[in-house]
């Protein structure tokens, strides 16, 4: 590859997916999962997808991925890798896709490595099926891959069934797999949530360390900005289904547009605050997807919200700063955001650490 | 004897719960080990208090809610809630003692069973007391209910999976405070729920101890949290004590090592605070073998021959702050303990 | 949390959450069987045992017409109502001996597996010794020690049924004991009688009564085998004990196939619908425990 | 090693229990001398009875207390010698007539487990690839009915169409015939047991290949762009094998309840048809070896079967 091709490949997009939309079909009615999401990621860029439960960032993940059912699945918009469309794929020709170009790692690492198969035969399979390696080419690679992900005594734990080794062994191993065959894009869904707080930082200072050194692109699916915030390089805030905001994540943080993201943020309890301090809410819960409200999803739940909201959707639109989209009449910082604001603070209804920040 | 120390014990007249030299082991099947759960433990509550007791899995958190509910008994040492002591009462006296203490699971839909109705749930342990007529039992849970933010009328006819993860907790909060106990045990209440409804159910918790004039023991993995509702924290690791002290001097002032990791580890949702390295490798040892001396020397940056061989007590190393650590970060190494046999 | 969102989405499409018309036609096929069971001889149907030599015809067997339905057997007896009247004892002996089976395998696997310790450890060894014989050999046994009428019969059948009843009740209990609503039960000072009975009961006999209906069929078949064999109830008419006579001679099969074939039919659509309504009930209710 | 040791403790017991329920119910619920003397036994009046009461209570120990008697017999029984039969011509040792037969017996039980095995896996495994799809639906209906069809049913409407229309299998079971036809003669009677058993064995392995497929590490697999096939074979059916082992064991109980009926219906003189025939005889030593024989067997079957499971499943290893 030239130097040219190579800086231009650093700037197309890996993955980009126009207006994808993944609805099921459920007893209810229609699930409208992943309703029209159009996320770009470049090679060796981060993103981070953050949303609550049934915000359908896993939908999202496994939508770009090609790993849904196809029964009572409706599948619309587009998901190009490399700028090839893979979305009309099957899942025959999805094979050479999965493993060698994307791979992805899950959140429960208990249920996700086979419980009956020794961990060798489980990294060293992709190696032998993907890239042909003979059974102790692809045992020398799995070891050093396990090396790589710092499983002590690798050897020997080549060796072992998954039920022999801690939480954090084990997404280890996850996480060695997903890298045997050198993939492009990994897709990371919920990588810690089922760890403790200190196997947590190792993981995702691994993950971090492993896309920085395969210059590898990260797709990081999440319910907690904390974690989002050190390790990604963008983020998209999903709700009910749809992008509400995407930014760069130091812009996201310094520049939150949306109300959502705010409350979002807001009511995460922080250390630094004292302890027995207000935290501030969300009333409500999240937006029934079979019967999302009309208007602005989060309309119901917004102590900004105006008749305009609740009678129409709001389409993305472009912030000040660039890259930096968000879809809401009255984003944060505008006049009427601001007025009501005063009429809240007035009435007492806004807790006293929302003022500072 | 070396166990944590009692250091931190408080002779105040106001204590509501003693504990003292807790012990829990499980037996594993017929192999003749055991899991040391909780190995010898003490804590105490005043009345009013918040106690928050953190840390991660296995370190025996949940267990030690668990023994002073006596479900199971623990297999050793003292409870004393309100000037009775809980390790000894019969069958009957413990089932009428449990009353005033009450707890709150992890599972909010495990919590509830799944073919009863929400308002028979939280009637339940009136109809079991007799306390009232029908219907003032009626009225005392469409009360509560309505208390805990939940609608009386809908909760007559609907089961609890006709409910929200968050309405569920909110429903064994409703239940637990039917009987108007005077402490209650949160275990991990939150830890299920989205964030924007783990603040739902924090600040209620709030208004609640103050409306009902409640004791808590918060049982949490997430010490932002635990910091939040706390006045004092106790940090467990494998089944031990490492740090009691006042939430925000916990915070501002971690004396032991191993809290400093677990405040270092959280992720902080600001892009401009700069990730910290990861102070600590590996993961807590299994408690079927704990290792000798200090539990947490395995894996300490600080860890000395003195931590592999004696086990640390709790001292105060400032007013209200205790450490069982032979070198803390502040407050000099622990004297050396000369054993008069 | 969303991951389950994902993976329970296709399956609320392949489950539906309807009984369905299946279901329902099979339980007005079982329904009518009980109907004909209990009221048989109060309907408009030709005596069981009479004779109903018809000398235009011939030697018997006849075969099946206009005024034998089903054909006659060698002694000239109707095989349309004795299949009616074999309904009786094959439904009765299945029905009394899956409801002795719960009530006392279910008692006791609910028992053992809500208080474990020594009382499950005895009662899941007799399980397991109940369990060591094959069922046909320990009925063929115990039924030819006995003097055998309707009550013996169901009775063996009954203790039959224990071992297996129990071990799923058992293990329902198991499952439902250590979740925290019972522990909640336990710290709102409820008794273990109330637990078991407000908290546990109600959680175990759902998904147990769709194993009542299957496992009244396999009742139903095990009784039709002892007839078969000719250990059954002395002297009554049964499905099994029709089978055999319509097969027990090669000549009697070859020529009269009626005799055997058409209790075979009644047997197979009333067993077929047993394990299909329960079947039914049973993927009804798990989805409901998926779902919660 | 602690495991095995375990597990064959509990069989030992177990085989122990059983011997002395059979015992026990014979002895107590049956009349061990009618059994023997026949109307004899209850004509106390004629001396000639009393003095043929006393002997044969001599001779069987009849005079001894119930558990004497047990250990008598057990001691007997696990060196081999199960008495003798009460038979007009003479009496054999039982321990011939059972030898003779045996084999038959289980050659044919195993016939119809290879048969309902080597029938199922493939029936499930396919069936579970297109889960929902309407190939699925149609042999999900087919296994239902054969579950609910008997197996004295199906034996009658084997024996009618096979046997007696189109004449293809005889009719009779010759012991005299050579190896091959003798096993082709057990062809029916296996069908006739295999035939719902496998059925039985496909709903339950399909439904658990099914679950299997859900789990994560089989999305896992996917990920890795692993064939449809390799995935079906290497991933899932492992992990799905555990109950269908479990109940491929328990179901032998089964198929030898219907080797009682094959037997019977097909006149093959195996030891099904020999209990049934026995226990018409009165015929008590050969109804207690054969019963005890029997559910030995069944015990050590589900024996192996445990020790299979440590087989596939590496957490149940110690």
């Amino acid at each position: 590859m030239s130097q040219t091709e190579l800086v231009r490949s650093e700037l197309e997009p890996l993955i980009e997916t126009i207006d994808v939309k993944t609805h099921f079909k459920t007893p209810r009615g229609i699930a409208r999962a992943v309703d029209g999401v159009s996320i770009t990621i470049r090679r060796g860029q981060s993103l981070g997808v953050v949303g609550e439960s049934g915000s359908g960032k896993t939908v999202l993940s496994r939508s770009i991925m090609g790993l849904l059912p196809r029964n009572g699945v409706i599948r619309e918009g587009s998901v190009r890798y490399q700028g090839q469309e893979i979305s009309n794929r099957s899942d025959k020709e999805m094979q050479s896709i999965w493993g060698r170009e994307m791979a992805m790692i899950f959140q429960d690492p208990m249920t996700s490595l086979n419980p009956v198969m020794k961990i060798g035969k489980q990294i060293t399979e992709s190696l032998r099926k993907n890239l042909s390696m003979s059974s102790s080419e692809a045992m020398a690679v799995a070891e050093r891959l396990m090396h790589d992900v710092r499983i002590p005594e690798p050897a020997r734990r080549l060796n072992q069934y998954p039920h022999e080794l801690s939480g954090g062994m084990r997404q280890r191993v996850m996480i060695a797999i997903a890298m045997a065959c050198g993939p492009n894009m990994l897709f990371a869904d919920e990588p810690t949530t089922a760890l403790d707080v200190t196997v947590q930082a190792q993981i995702l200072e691994l993950l971090s360390e492993q896309k920085r050194e395969r210059n590898m692109s990260l797709l990081l699916v999440t319910h907690n900005l904390g974690v989002v915030a050190g390790y990604t390089d963008e983020i998209a805030v999903m709700y009910g289904g749809k992008v509400v905001e995407k930014a760069p994540t130091k812009t996201l943080f310094a520049d939150t547009k949306m109300p959502y993201t705010e409350a979002l943020l807001r009511s995460i309890p922080r250390l630094d605050q004292p302890s027995h301090s207000r935290l501030s809410t969300i009333p409500g819960r999240p937006p029934d997807i079979v019967h999302p409200p009309r208007g602005c999803h989060f309309a119901p739940r917004c102590a900004y919200v105006r008749d305009l909201c609740l009678n129409e959707e709001p389409e993305l639109q472009q912030a000040a700063s660039p890259d930096h989209t968000f879809a809401c009449f009255y984003p944060v910082g505008s006049p009427e955001y601001l007025e009501r604001r005063v009429e809240l603070t007035r009435k007492g209804e806004l807790v006293a650490s929302e003022g500072s920040n | 004897m070396a166990g944590t120390g009692k250091a931190h014990l408080r002779d105040d007249t106001n204590v509501l719960l003693r504990v003292e030299d807790l012990v829990v082991e499980f037996p594993i099947g017929r192999t003749g080990l055991k899991v040391n759960a909780v190995s010898g433990i003490s804590f105490d509550v005043l009345k009013g208090e918040t106690l928050g007791i953190v840390g991660e899995s296995g370190c025996g958190k949940s267990t030690t809610g668990r023994a002073i509910m006596q479900l199971p008994s623990p297999t050793s040492g003292s409870i004393v809630f309100d000037g009775t002591e809980l390790t000894t009462l019969s069958g009957e006296a413990m089932r009428e003692a449990r009353t005033k203490i009450q707890m709150i699971f992890q599972d909010p839909i495990s919590s509830l069973n799944p073919r009863r109705n929400v308002r028979d749930i939280v009637l339940e342990p009136l109809s079991i007391w007799k306390r009232g007529t029908a219907a003032e039992q009626l009225a005392a849970v469409d009360k509560i209910l309505e208390h805990v933010g939940i609608d009386p009328q809908r909760a007559a006819e609907s089961k609890p999976h006709q409910f929200s993860g968050g309405q569920c907790q909110r429903i064994s909060i409703a239940r637990s405070l039917v009987l108007n106990p005077q402490m209650i045990i949160c275990d991990e209440p939150v830890s299920a729920l989205d964030v924007s409804v783990q603040a739902q159910v924090v600040n209620l918790l709030e208004d609640l101890k103050k409306q009902f004039e409640l004791t808590l023991i918060f049982i949490a993995h997430d010490l932002a949290v635990v910091k939040n509702i706390s006045d004092r924290i106790a940090v467990m690791y494998l089944g031990k004590i490492c740090e009691v002290s006042s939430s925000d001097d916990l915070y501002r002032n971690p004396a032991h090592p191993y809290t400093d990791v677990l405040l270092s580890s959280i992720p902080v949702p600001d892009p401009t605070v700069a990730v910290k390295k990861v102070v600590v490798d590996g993961e807590p040892p299994s408690p079927v073998s704990p290792p000798a001396g200090c539990r947490f020397n395995p894996r300490c940056p600080n860890a000395s021959d003195r931590c592999r061989s004696e086990e640390p007590t709790l001292r105060e190393i400032e007013p209200a702050h205790f450490v069982a650590c032979h070198h803390p970060l502040f407050g000099g190494e622990a004297p050396v303990v000369v054993r008069s046999n | 949390m969303s991951a389950t969102s994902v993976t329970s989405a296709p399956e609320d499409i392949i489950v539906s959450k309807k009984l369905g018309f299946g279901f329902w036609l099979c339980v007005t096929w079982v329904g009518l069987m009980a109907f004909i069971a209990i009221f048989a001889s109060a309907l408009p149907l030709k005596s069981p045992t009479a004779n109903f030599l018809d000398s235009a015809r011939g030697r018997p067997p006849y075969a099946p017409s206009w005024s034998h339905w089903f054909g006659t057997d060698k002694d000239a007896r109707d095989v349309f109502s004795r299949s009616m009247y074999g309904a009786r004892i094959s439904l009765t002996v299945g029905f009394a001996a899956i409801t002795a089976g719960f009530l006392i395998g279910g008692t006791l696997g609910v028992i053992s597996g809500y208080y474990k310790g020594w009382i499950d450890r005895i009662s899941s060894f007799g399980f397991i010794v109940l369990l060591s014989f094959p069922s046909l050999v320990l009925a063929i046994l115990l039924t030819s020690l006995i003097d055998r009428n309707l009550l013996t019969v169901s009775m063996v059948l009954g203790l039959l049924s224990i071992a297996p009843v129990g071990r799923l009740a058992r293990a329902a209990t198991l499952q439902y004991a250590d979740r925290e609503f019972v522990l909640a039960a336990r710290q709102i000072g409820a008794t273990n009688r109330r637990i078991i009975i407000k908290e546990i009961l109600p959680n175990v006999a759902i998904p147990m009564s769709s194993l009542a209906l299957l496992g009244m069929a396999v009742a139903v078949v095990a009784e039709g085998g002892l007839a078969f064999l000719g250990f059954s109830v002395q002297k009554g008419i049964t499905w099994g004990g029709l089978i055999q006579l319509g097969s027990d001679a090669s000549k009697t099969l070859q020529d009269a196939p009626w005799i055997a074939f058409f209790p075979i039919l009644m047997l197979f659509l009333t067993v077929l619908s047993l394990n299909f309504a329960g079947d039914r009930l049973r993927t009804f209710f798990d989805v409901k425990e998926t779902t919660l | 090693m602690r495991y095995y040791v375990q597990r064959v403790a509990l069989a030992i017991l177990l085989l122990l229990a059983v011997s002395m329920l059979t015992f026990g119910a014979l002895n107590i619920l049956g009349d061990p001398l009618f059994n023997i003397l026949g109307p004899v036994a209850g004509d106390v009046n004629n001396p000639d009875s009393i003095k043929m009461i006393a002997l044969a209570k001599k001779e069987f120990s009849l005079d001894r207390s119930l558990p004497v008697r047990y250990f008598i017999w057990l001691s007997d029984f696990v060196r081999g010698d199960f008495g003798v039969t009460f038979s007009s011509t003479g009496q054999p040792p039982v321990s011939g007539v059972v030898s003779e037969r045996l084999p038959r017996t289980i050659s044919l039980v195993f016939l119809a487990q290879m048969f309902a095995v080597v029938v199922s896996i493939p029936w499930a495994i396919i069936a579970a690839a297109r889960a929902g799809k309407i190939s699925d639906r149609i042999s999900t209906i087919n296994a239902f009915f054969l579950v609910a069809m008997p197996n004295f049913a199906i034996a009658v409407i084997l024996k009618f169409v096979f046997s007696l229309k189109l004449g293809w299998t005889p009719i009779t079971y010759v012991a005299d015939d050579p190896l091959r036809s003798r096993l082709f003669q057990l062809l029916l009677p296996a069908l006739t047991i295999g035939l719902p058993v496998a059925a039985v064995y496909q709903r339950l392995l399909r439904s658990d290949l099914i679950t299997t497929l859900q789990q994560d590490f089989i999305l896992l697999a996917r990920t890795k762009g692993l064939s449809k096939t390799r995935i079906l074979f290497v991933h899932a059916l492992r992990p799905s094998l555990f109950s269908f082992i479990t109940v491929v064991g328990l179901n032998t109980g089964a198929l030898i309840g219907g080797s009682i009926v094959a037997e019977t219906v097909f006149r093959i003189p195996g030891i099904g048809s020999t209990l049934v025939e026995s226990i018409f005889r009165n015929d008590f030593p050969v109804v207690l070896a054969i019963v005890m024989i029997v559910a030995s067997g069944f015990v050590v079957i589900n024996l192996l079967v445990d020790f299979a499971y440590t087989l596939i499943d590496p957490r149940v290893r110690r």
